[in-house]
């Protein structure tokens, strides 16, 4: 379980953290086995993500893997965030062992269900 | 960067008198203790001299330790040595048990034991009338901790050694304790006879020498199986050839740890006070794990809310300073502690507990150091998190 | 005085080389690997480095080897690991095991299980035909040495290793086979696909690294009970914190024991071949013990006719030179070596074996000195003994 | 089972190893579980033992004990021979573990056998 340089980046730096106070897709996702949470605030405009804020409560995975979607998010549109998969915020952190790769799925989890509660 | 450590309870560095004491054992002085010519001699002599050494620590003769490879594997001697003499019956233990005596137990479970694992209660000690109240008629072991690993929580071994002379008194027999003392030994005067225990653990690294040997002190005419077979070392009671350097470390270490030890508990004391209060001055929100009285003198443990144990332990890692999430021996998982669990602790106090536990050479300038960095980690974690109100709001 | 150490088979010096990268380990870093810091995270490293170097040394991967506190506990985790997860049935093992594999088959047959020992006949080597006839449809497990502790020969383990694949070929399940490779290991090359063994046993203190430390060879899928719980470590197999510096030690000594095998064994061979051709020259009423050719390049047997080992053991070492009568795990008493015995010597053979061990750091020196004081001892010794033809009349 | 100088020097340099050519009193003792054996040779005259000569087989306790048994018969009474015991051989060669006794035991035994035997 030792973590790799990008990893320790996003927990000593994280990118994008916090609640966006003009967001109009939001959404926190908990994940019932082991109570890690992410929270994610989007701002969305003419089906482009604006700005993406996180926040998040669990294990270090988790607030890595909150912080890597964030950063990944801003400028993308809702169309290719929605192809977004769990390997791609696993490799963002630098890579993650299987027993926590469930944190990049909640993640994502968070992210889909932002853009569905999004107010257009 | 400067590196702090502050997890003495999971290991101690080695302390280089005792590096000092072994490397003899490493170089010339190499034989095997069976051998019977000199090199040999050289060998059985020197374990001999260290088996003192640690009988001396805890009040017992030399002839009643069995050393073995370390605290793990003399609580597994311990209890299935005890148990595997009888059939199946009952075993009364804390709820707060190091990992080594409790998957030694739930392994006896599932052999047919049954096993009442006594309530703590918030404050971390077992309470006297519950082991009392516990004890059946089939009852063959007590197996409480001296101090808890994770919290340092002291518990009451003499007045449990009280309670089973008294039951020996009334005729009971095939009623032993046994407890297990690698975090106590060193930081509290442990006399055998006075405690009345039967059988009690130890491990070296915890008092600074090498990782890889332990003892178990067994009770002059209290039976045993043996589970390590096929040798005649320690008395026919764990076959394998001798550790010797090890084991001359750990005699070291063990005199060393008698005769310095009130100055090592002054030391440790003065820093783990000084930080406890500081950290109560400048960060919210905490809860402090444990009888504040009743515990080891170096030792804290503290839940953060609002975040979780791990991130700030990487957080402070990445900064130099070493502490650890529960106890060393479990931290490969994420589970929230169950020590801080069965304080009464909800989840989240349970997984934002850190322990700081401090050694002999801590200075004021590591507190200095720690008191700079833990607030800030803290303080940057909380902003993240959404179960706080410091979350940063963006626009 | 001169001191010569010919006893390599009951343990070996600690290399320099390997005390010096274990050092370390005894010093700054000296964290728990069960820590997630960077002090465990080096601790970690460093013994998955060993565990790499150790798997080398016999051709497994490193996610088959799991440390013990040495050989010992390796053959009682293998044999009672297997065992365990069967009801009681049927083993098959040599006559001439070591102790710790002898006694751990007598712990389960005291449980029910049925165990057959092979004979080994006068050049101490089991026959495969053997083997095959006392293969029974319960049988559970084979457990055959690789090279004997006492007399040096070396086991058809590869024949054997052939045998159980074929039986699983004919759809045999439920069939392992173990073997204690302590003696031979950094003197036969190992390959554990070639051998095709499902368990293996090595311990550090043969190879020129501190006693305490050892290994299991497990190979991939095959199943085992820990013996000792309550610790995640080594995968679950062993429980207990990782003895991290003699775990370093090891692994160095298992890179040194691969890379200089070779000169090792033509240097010892060397030494070991002068030393018995002088020793036929010089004195009579011998015997070699263990096939001449079958055997580690190393190691000597010699029973000396109407002397007992032990007072010839005695006399070398009051000279300096430090031998062995038989199994130096079981010197502590004097019972005649079972495995001298299962040669089918007479008891006055029997108690008439030592055992000379080489080593890498042997020079021929040491031997002109042995080959001085030998012949003396054994004349001086036979002098006094009742059933020689060569005691002083006096008047 | 670290030997004493003394005994370690009875192994080293044995007193009255041998056998008398001409001895009036001969035994030899086996030990029957461990197949030790003393051999003594003894010169009586005029009740008094005038030459003693030992030979051993055995663990070194054994060797030691012959050679401390025939030291200190030269020059005995026979009746001082006859209330040896065992524990005066045992101090003589400076102490044995209790499992060890046995040697002391053959050593008188073969004593007390030879007198027995002996040709007046
Ligand atoms: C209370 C307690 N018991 C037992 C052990 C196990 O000892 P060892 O690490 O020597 O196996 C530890 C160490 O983690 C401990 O803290
Ligand atoms: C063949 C054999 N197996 C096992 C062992 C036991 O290993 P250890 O001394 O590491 O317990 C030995 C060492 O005496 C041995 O020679």
């Amino acid at each position: 379980m030792s973590y790799s340089e990008a990893f320790k980046d996003h927990i000593a730096n994280p990118r994008n953290a916090g609640e966006l106070v003009n967001a109009n897709a939001v959404a926190e996702q908990t994940n019932p086995v082991c109570g890690d949470r992410v929270r994610l605030s989007l701002r969305i405009r003419d089906g482009r993500i604006e700005a993406a804020r996180f926040l998040a409560y669990g294990c270090p995975p988790t607030l890595a893997c909150g912080s890597a979607l964030a950063e990944m998010l801003e400028g993308m549109t809702i169309a290719d965030a929605l192809k977004l998969e769990r390997k791609e915020i696993v490799t963002a952190v630098g890579g993650l062992p299987s027993r926590k790769q469930h944190a990049a799925a909640l993640a994502i989890e968070t992210l889909r269900a932002a853009i569905q509660n999004s107010v257009n | 960067m400067r590196r702090v450590y502050l997890d003495h309870s999971a290991t101690t560095p080695v302390d280089p008198r005792v590096v000092e004491a072994m490397l003899p054992y490493l170089t010339g002085k190499f034989g095997n203790a069976s051998s019977v010519h000199l090199f040999g001699q050289e060998a059985r002599a020197a374990a001999d001299g260290a088996r003192r050494q640690v009988a001396a620590l805890i009040g017992a003769r030399a002839n009643e330790i069995i050393f073995t490879s370390g605290g793990t594997e003399a609580n597994n001697l311990a209890i299935r040595g005890v148990c595997e003499l009888a059939e199946p019956r009952h075993i009364i233990t804390s709820s707060i048990e190091h990992p080594s005596v409790r998957g030694t137990l739930e392994s006896l479970e599932k052999r047919g034991w049954v096993v009442t694992r006594l309530p703590v209660y918030d404050d971390g000690i077992i309470r006297l009338e519950d082991v009392r109240s516990a004890l059946r008629s089939d009852t063959v072991l007590i197996s409480v901790m001296m101090a808890n690993n994770e919290i340092g929580t002291i518990q009451p071994i003499k007045e449990i050694g009280a309670l089973v002379k008294e039951e020996r008194q009334r005729g009971r027999r095939h009623l032993w304790f046994h407890t297990d003392a690698v975090q106590a030994a060193g930081r509290i005067a442990i006399e055998v006879e006075h405690l009345g225990c039967d059988l009690l653990t130890l491990s070296a690294h915890k008092i600074y020498a090498p990782k890889g040997s332990g003892a178990l002190f067994l009770r002059r005419g209290v039976r045993l199986t043996p589970q390590q077979v096929g040798g005649h070392q320690e008395r026919e009671r764990r076959a394998g050839t001798e550790s010797i350097a090890n084991i001359v470390a750990f005699g070291t270490a063990a005199e060393l740890a008698q005769r310095e030890m009130p100055a090592r508990n002054e030391h440790t004391r003065r820093l783990r006070d000084r930080f406890e209060n500081a950290v109560k001055a400048s960060i919210d929100d905490l809860a402090f794990n444990g009888d504040h009285k009743r515990r080891l003198p170096h030792l804290s443990n503290i839940s953060f809310r609002f975040i979780e144990g791990e991130g700030l332990l990487i957080h402070l890692d990445m900064q130099g300073v070493a502490v650890s999430t529960g106890s060393a021996c479990s931290s490969g998982t994420l589970e929230p502690s169950p020590v801080i669990r069965a304080l009464g602790r909800d989840e989240e106090l349970a997984r934002g507990a850190i322990r700081f536990s401090f050694g002999k050479d801590n200075t004021d300038e590591d507190i200095d150091y720690v008191l700079e960095v833990l607030p800030r980690a803290v303080e940057s974690l909380r902003a993240l998190s959404p179960l706080s109100r410091q979350t940063i709001a963006a626009s």
